[in-house]
């Protein structure tokens, strides 16, 4: 199972001196004369404009709207972001971007010249996070996409230097995904017949194209590769036909409506692959809740470092703030979170409301998160969680296997059993 | 055929048109000469009106030919026909209720080939309104109207286009007295501007004092067609559409 | 008259002028405001001026407007920026032309609802191409274009469509539209080709939407059908134009910018009870307002004799 | 029976009536003479209560006053109205035109009794129960119409233009049915184009003009007064006519 | 074949079933429902409270949403809607303002969803089990809302096209100026017309929610897809209403199980567009105008 191989105090003390280390360079920032300024600050403007209603608005609330509330909850009861020498709390200022572009565009635009916000959260999605991003480098404001996958981060990155893409290249998740496959058939754990389905939408689209090519390359015989249309009421028809293909691998790039759809019409033909994977929506409690113990084995994309402290605070955390106490999801909650930790760290160590500053600090500093230290090279982190699995009712990272945490993927998956 | 003067204006041959199982216009045929009233009797239902909206291009024929001036119309769409020099008033009167009288009289005439110059036009919209009685109401919503201006109002849009041949359905409907006698002898002026017309009514009066020729349509078809003094006297007329009382007049 | 036309023609000048100074107020929020609210201007006008007259509630402005975005999204980095516009200003009226020839013969919700359908159908065709030929979903758009650029040529393309509009209204085809508009059998019979006359005001209006979308389509630099085709779009600007009231020119405008700054000013005061309070202020217009804001404006400009003409005069 | 008085009705300016009054006594029949657009139909419309008349109104039937009712509980208290253009229900079949018939509760007791009445008055529409009621002839459609008024047990009937499209045969079919409706003590309110059947089975008449009622009489003084023969009966003296 | 029929069927099943009560509320009521979907939605979140919450099935839950949706819908036409009706000169105004209202509706049902419920997703297992049925293993809450929406939809049509109110209701929907000379209350059987419609779509949203993952605001999709199947098969036609949604349902199948499942929205959509090109008025519709 997972390796529980750093004791206990050994993390603490790494925890303790890098405590020490962030106080000791908050203390110089002071006494280098910038307390004058952070005194002038009685609080930090944060603004956000989130998709409360249409579309995105499934998204947003699980992944997105409570870990922001969550942090300036959290934040705001230690006293507020540091400043100097001093805490000052953060004032929130929000709005409804209706999980459409411009609106989303016109908010920010007005959060910055009208509400003169110190800082923006970005908005849920890939789609929103594209559309702002010109107006966030325009404005010279930080941009820590936490919900977006594209391929085209890197170059993003270089174009919009104050742009962060947290959850990586959709490349990058499909060549995860066919080494561990890979890996297992040489394990002689799984044969070659693969079974793909995707959502005919950006994110579904951008990994198949990436998978493709590389199940090929890698000797996988691809049966069964098709897409379907956002809104689709009823996947039967394709799992059936899968079914009838018997493949080893079934991969569903989906999303939460159709991964919700897609095991279910699985478990009730009888659609019982060695490794059984999903989409978004595999890593959120709803999933958990509404298969129990059928969970068992299905691999999805993301995943964490379950057995983590950070992460196991984390969850009580989210688990005792959000309305009806509703868990986070196992993947782009905790990089949100992280993506916020990273945010005030970063405040905190500029010490002062410079936000090419902390841009810089982004692009350089380490930071200690609910995902562990992050340090991002070309503004995008070294490394993701992009298969996880479910494993004793807790969704868990298995690949890249090299990732501090990583479990050993469970595999075959065990046929599903009766509700 | 045709017992009037001159070319026929209209020539209609086996015209048919069915509504699901009921035949409404079957096998009609008669011919309408140059400057000739005629007269289009029938009981309500007897398929008047829809012989009307068949040669105006409202329907679409079943069979049959329908000529206006030679040039063969069944099934040509209304506004071609209305562009070859037919105009109609309608059984239910209709005007522009959210138009001027002017502008009522120029939708009657803006579309028409050849174009006018704007003031050629409102030269024609006057001297139409001082015809059919309207002088002075040029800038009076339609809307405000009362009935009989309505219909003075809806035949001088259907002059304004200048027409060959003008269809009125039951145009001297509910006029009293007095205004039944200037109606009547409003389109015997027309005719005299060569305008020829084929006229639906019941008003038999008028019937007598307009029409130089009749047709009696029953049931969808033709039962009766001459002189209009000696189809309102034939008998199977009589018993259709008199009412089984004899006339004698 | 003459006076009339030229000091109406100055003024609206002047304003175009003093409009156009908008991007040099150095806020970028006003501009984007002022984007939306230009965006919304033409839509509900082009809207209002093909269902105004001829009043058939057409839901197709996401599908136009969608061609224009798409078409950017796939020519905006390869061809100058001009011949972009035309291509895409080209192909909805291209579009326009057949879907108006092939469904004008529908009538009431039939045709709402076709025009709904066929925005979805082009979506999902998209769709299907993007993942089944082109292999991406979602392009990116990186043009020279700035938002004051965006904001200018909304703003001459505003310009365009009141020009045109009211062009259209003293032309023999505006006058033919008033005539199907109160009564389309009397308008055949006044010999007024109806079906080139509705086709043709369709395509107009067509067009311009396609314009408007592909003028917006650098504003999000990423297009993807959800993006492209929001169907919402289609459903706000039928609510803009008849709440304004479609049967003047000026009506939608009435309409458009009132309910743009209203959901502005919802969206920033109430982020979280947006909805409830826009859904009762809503039904509040509805019941006050029975005749949109244009209505509500000639009610009060007539006098109390209470002759109240209803519809549009040129 | 019917009784109605200071009827009046305007579209928009236009006064369709004005000021009218008439009555309609049991087993009688009572019909209106008019040109087209001197506001027959509206007169009937307007004694239904489906069109909104201007107020001061009086309508009572049998004593009572529904001047004040809505036009479905018009029906439910004995007056049944046969519109213009026949205002059968197109889609649905003879026998559920029937059913519909018999809605009111008035019209519940005695259901079957009556449906045989009207089927043996109208005994195609027997033929015709399971057709869907606008692909049968006018004529048939027609007899629905009436049948249909029949079947919710009127004390009056109002009958708008009966012979509408009905061949001249079929019309004095129809005209003899209705004489034996009024022998089933109805008394019938008659607008008819076709003036000269229509007096020939009326007991008395109205004429209507303009929305005035111009003069009234019975059917016989109306036969014979000049002005009523030139202008509803075609100016043919009925005198001298002889029945065909 | 037979399970892409199958599938087809059960599918098309929920089509009709979530348009039926779309097609009472605008065939007869009259009104163009844009709140329709929020109203399924509002169902399934009842359903899905009672499930998790209380423990009662949604069959037992059926018994009580229905009723309850019966009588606020039959309260928002009386108080909304009403006034509109009164107000409207013709069919046409009355379908602008019903149009406005009802969209105005739609952001109150569904800000109130949000501020309830969130914006997440939703979704429980109910019946989630294979059964055999003709040889093929399909799921149980699918079959048992296809069993359900058959027996509704017969008890429906039994009850529109047997009993006297029933035919009273086509009535209205056929010729309303006709209705009240019948002594039908038109405006009376118009609310409860439009309550039983609105009494329909809690039904539908209550059986859609055991096998479909919904949030709040997916309530546009359904109101959409059943104004399409409406619309397709003839306003005002029950019959007409199954016909479309069986066809839609069959046709999404087939092409999912033959062609590409990539295709199956753009195959209905063509499917929906030619039936109204050639039938402007819907499968079962007249063209009135």
């Amino acid at each position: 199972m997972a390796p529980v191989d750093a004791p206990w105090e050994d993390k603490m003390t790494t925890f303790l001196t890098r405590r020490t280390a962030l106080l000791a360079a908050a203390t110089c920032a002071a006494t280098l004369g910038l307390t004058a300024i952070a005194e002038a600050q009685t609080s930090i403007k944060i603004g956000y404009a989130i998709s409360r209603t249409g579309p995105n608005t499934g998204g947003a609330a699980v992944t997105t709207i409570p870990n922001y509330e969550l942090w300036v909850k959290e934040v705001n009861a230690a006293g507020g972001i540091k400043l100097g020498d001093k805490r000052v709390p953060i004032e929130v200022v929000q709005y409804d971007d209706r999980s459409n572009a411009e609106e989303a565009v016109r908010a920010l635009e007005r959060l910055i010249n009208q509400d003169k916000v110190d800082f923006i959260l970005p908005p849920w999605g890939t789609g929103l996070n594209l559309a702002v991003g010109p107006t966030l480098n325009r404005e010279g404001y930080p941009h820590l996409a936490a919900t977006a996958v594209t391929d085209r981060a890197p170059e993003l990155a270089k174009r919009w230097p104050n742009s962060f893409w947290l959850l990586g290249t959709s490349a990058d998740a499909a060549k995860t995904l066919v080494e561990l496959l890979n890996k297992l058939r040489d394990e002689k754990k799984i044969g070659d017949t693969v079974a793909m389905v995707s959502i005919a939408d950006g994110f579904g689209i951008d990994l198949s194209s990436a998978a493709r090519p590389a199940l090929t390359n890698a000797k996988f015989k691809l049966a069964y590769d098709k897409s379907y249309p956002i809104g689709t009421q009823d996947l039967a028809p394709i799992v059936n036909e899968i079914k009838a293909l018997n493949p080893d691998v079934f991969i569903a790039f989906s999303y939460p409506p159709d991964t919700l759809a897609l095991t279910e019409q699985s478990r009730i033909a009888g659609l019982n692959p060695k490794v059984f994977y999903t989409g978004v929506g595999t890593a959120f409690p709803l999933y958990r809740q509404k298969f129990g113990k059928n969970t068992e084995g299905v691999m999805g994309i993301g995943g964490w470092s379950g057995d983590s402290p950070a992460i196991k605070d984390y969850l009580a955390r989210h688990k005792a703030a959000a309305a009806n106490g509703a868990e986070p999801d196992r993947w782009a909650s905790a990089v949100t979170y992280a993506s916020l930790q990273m945010l005030q760290q970063a405040i905190e160590r500029v010490g002062k409301i410079d936000r090419a500053a902390v841009i810089k600090d982004l692009q350089t500093g380490t930071f200690d998160t609910v995902i562990g230290k992050v340090k991002l090279e070309n503004n995008m982190p070294t490394r993701y969680w992009w298969v996880g699995q479910w494993q004793g009712g807790e969704f868990y990272g298995i690949a890249p296997a090299k990732n501090e945490g990583a479990r050993t993927a469970i595999v075959p998956k065990p046929a599903w059993v009766a509700p | 055929m045709s017992q009037g003067s001159g070319t026929p204006v209209l020539t209609i041959n086996g015209l048919r048109r069915a509504f699901g199982g009921l035949v409404a216009v079957n096998d009609l045929s008669f011919a309408v000469a140059q400057g000739e009233i005629m007269g289009l009797l029938g009981p309500n239902g007897s398929g008047k009106t829809t012989a009307l909206n068949l040669i105006s291009g409202v329907l679409r024929p079943d069979a049959g030919t329908i000529r206006l001036m030679g040039q063969n119309i069944a099934g040509l769409a209304s506004y071609r026909i209305a562009r070859l020099g037919l105009a109609r008033t309608f059984q239910l009167v209709r005007v522009l209720d959210g138009m001027d009288c002017r502008e009522n009289i120029k939708a009657g005439l803006a579309f028409q080939r050849p174009h006018l110059s704007a003031a050629d036009a409102e030269v024609r919209i006057g001297a139409l309104l001082d015809r059919v009685g309207l002088a002075g109401h040029d800038r009076r919503p339609a809307a405000d109207l009362t009935y009989i201006d309505r219909k003075r109002l809806e035949l001088a849009r259907a002059l304004a286009a200048k027409p060959r041949l003008l269809l009125l359905d039951e145009w001297l409907a509910g006029l009293n007295p007095s205004e039944l006698a200037i109606g009547i002898d409003l389109i015997r002026s027309l005719r005299a501007d060569g305008i020829t017309i084929v006229l639906v009514e019941h008003v038999m009066s008028a019937v007598r004092a307009l029409c130089d020729r009749c047709i009696v349509m029953s049931s969808g078809r033709k039962i009766a067609e001459g002189a209009t003094a000696d189809v309102l006297s034939d008998a199977a007329v009589v018993k259709a559409y008199l009412g089984g009382v004899a006339a004698d007049a | 008259m003459t006076a009339r036309v030229a000091g109406f023609g100055a003024a609206a000048l002047t304003a175009l002028a003093l409009l156009a100074l908008v991007p040099r107020l150095g806020n970028a929020y006003y501009l984007a405001l002022a984007i939306s609210l230009l965006q919304y201007t033409v839509l509900a006008t082009a809207w209002g001026m093909f269902s105004g007259p001829t009043r058939y509630v057409s839901l197709a402005t996401t599908a136009f407007f969608g061609v224009g975005a798409y078409t950017v999204a796939v020519l905006g980095e390869i061809l100058p920026w001009p011949l972009v516009l035309l291509i895409a200003a080209a192909l909805g009226a291209i579009v326009a032309g057949i879907v108006g020839l092939s469904t004008l013969r529908l009538s009431g919700v039939y045709f709402v609802i076709f025009t709904f359908g066929l925005t979805e159908l082009i979506r999902q065709l998209v769709v299907w191409f993007e993942v089944n030929k082109s292999r991406v979903l979602g392009r990116y758009v990186f043009v020279d274009i700035t938002q004051a650029d965006i904001y200018w040529q909304l703003l001459a393309l505003t310009a365009a469509v009141f020009l045109l509009g009211w062009l259209i209204a003293r032309s023999r085809l505006g006058f033919a539209l008033r005539v199907i508009g109160e009564d389309e059998t009397v308008a055949k019979h006044c010999g007024i080709n109806t079906t080139f006359a509705k086709v043709a005001l369709f395509t107009i209006s067509a067009t311009v939407m396609t314009l408007v979308g592909a003028i917006m389509a650098p504003r999000w630099t990423y297009i993807e059908p959800s993006i492209a085709f929001n169907s919402m779009i289609s459903f706000q600007v039928l609510i803009m134009a008849l709440l304004g009231g479609a049967h003047r020119l000026w009506g939608p405008v009435l309409g458009a910018v009132p309910l743009t700054l209203l959901f502005e000013l919802l969206s920033a005061r109430f982020p979280n009870t947006f909805t409830i309070i826009l859904g009762c202020i809503f039904l509040l217009i509805v019941y006050m307002l029975p005749r949109g804001v244009a209505g509500l404006l000639e009610k009060l400009s007539t006098t109390a004799g209470g002759k109240t003409r209803q519809r549009a005069t040129a | 029976m019917l009784e109605v008085k200071n009827l009046s009705l305007a579209y928009g300016l236009h006064r369709a009536l004005d000021g009218v009054a008439l009555n309609v006594g049991r087993r009688e029949i009572v019909t209106i003479l008019g040109a087209n657009g001197a506001g027959k139909t509206s007169l009937l419309k307007a004694i239904a209560g489906v069109v909104r008349t201007l107020p001061g109104k009086q309508v009572r039937l049998g004593g009572r006053d529904i001047s004040a009712l809505a036009a479905h509980d018009i029906v439910e208290s004995g007056l049944a109205l046969v519109p213009e253009g026949r205002g059968i229900f197109g889609d649905l079949t003879v026998k559920e035109n029937l059913l519909l018939g018999a809605n009111p509760k008035r019209a519940r007791e005695g259901e079957a009794a009556r449906r045989e009445q009207v089927l043996a008055l109208f005994p195609r529409l027997r033929e015709r129960a399971a057709q869907i009621a606008r692909t049968m002839s006018g004529g048939e459609q027609q007899m629905l119409a009436i049948g249909r008024a029949l079947m919710s047990n009127p004390d009056i009937l109002l009958l708008d233009e009966p012979s509408l499209g009905l061949s001249p045969a079929m019309v004095q079919e129809l005209f003899a049915t209705l004489l034996r409706v009024r022998e089933a003590g109805v008394g019938l309110l008659l607008v008819e184009q076709n003036a000269q059947e229509s007096l020939r089975i009326a007991d008395r008449g109205y004429v209507l003009e303009n929305g005035v009622i111009v003069g009234h009489g019975t059917a016989d003084q109306l036969k014979s007064d000049p002005a009523v023969q030139r202008a509803y009966l075609g100016g043919v003296p009925p005198a001298t006519a002889s029945s065909s | 074949m037979t399970n892409a029929i199958l599938t087809g069927l059960m599918l098309g099943g929920m089509y009709a079933l979530i348009a039926m009560g779309l097609t009472l509320q605008y065939g007869v009521a009259r009104i163009m429902n844009l709140s329709y979907g929020e109203f399924l939605i509002a169902a399934a979140f009842a359903s899905h409270w009672l499930f998790t919450g209380w423990a009662i099935s949604p069959f037992v839950g059926l018994a009580l949403v229905v009723p309850l949706a019966f009588v606020l819908n039959f309260a928002i036409y009386k108080l909304l809607l009403t006034p509109l009706v009164r107000r409207a000169p013709n069919r046409d105004a009355l379908e602008v303002d019903s149009i406005l209202a009802t969209f105005g509706l739609t952001f109150i049902i569904q800000g109130s969803m949000l501020a309830l419920f969130g914006g997440a997703y939703y979704s429980y297992s109910f019946l989630a089990f294979p059964v055999q049925f003709l040889g093929e293993t399909v799921a149980a809450n699918r079959l048992a809302a296809l069993g359900i929406t058959i027996l509704l939809g017969l008890a429906l049509y039994a009850a529109l096209t047997r009993t006297r109110a029933g035919t009273a209701v086509r009535a209205v929907a056929v010729d309303p100026f006709a209705a009240q000379l019948v002594a039908i209350n038109v405006p009376q059987a118009s609310a409860l017309t439009f309550a039983l419609g609105g009494a329909l779509v809690a039904a539908a949203g209550v059986l859609v929610s055991t096998f479909l993952t919904f949030s709040a605001s997916s309530g546009v999709v359904f109101t959409m897809k059943a104004l399409i199947v409406v619309v397709m098969g003839g306003v005002g036609n029950m019959l007409g209403c199954l016909v479309a949604g069986l066809a839609l349902g069959l046709s999404e199948a087939l092409v999912a199980s033959y062609v590409d499942p990539g295709l199956t929205l753009a195959v209905n959509f063509a499917l929906f567009l030619a039936v109204l090109l050639v039938k402007p008025a819907g499968l079962f519709g007249r063209a009135t105008r």
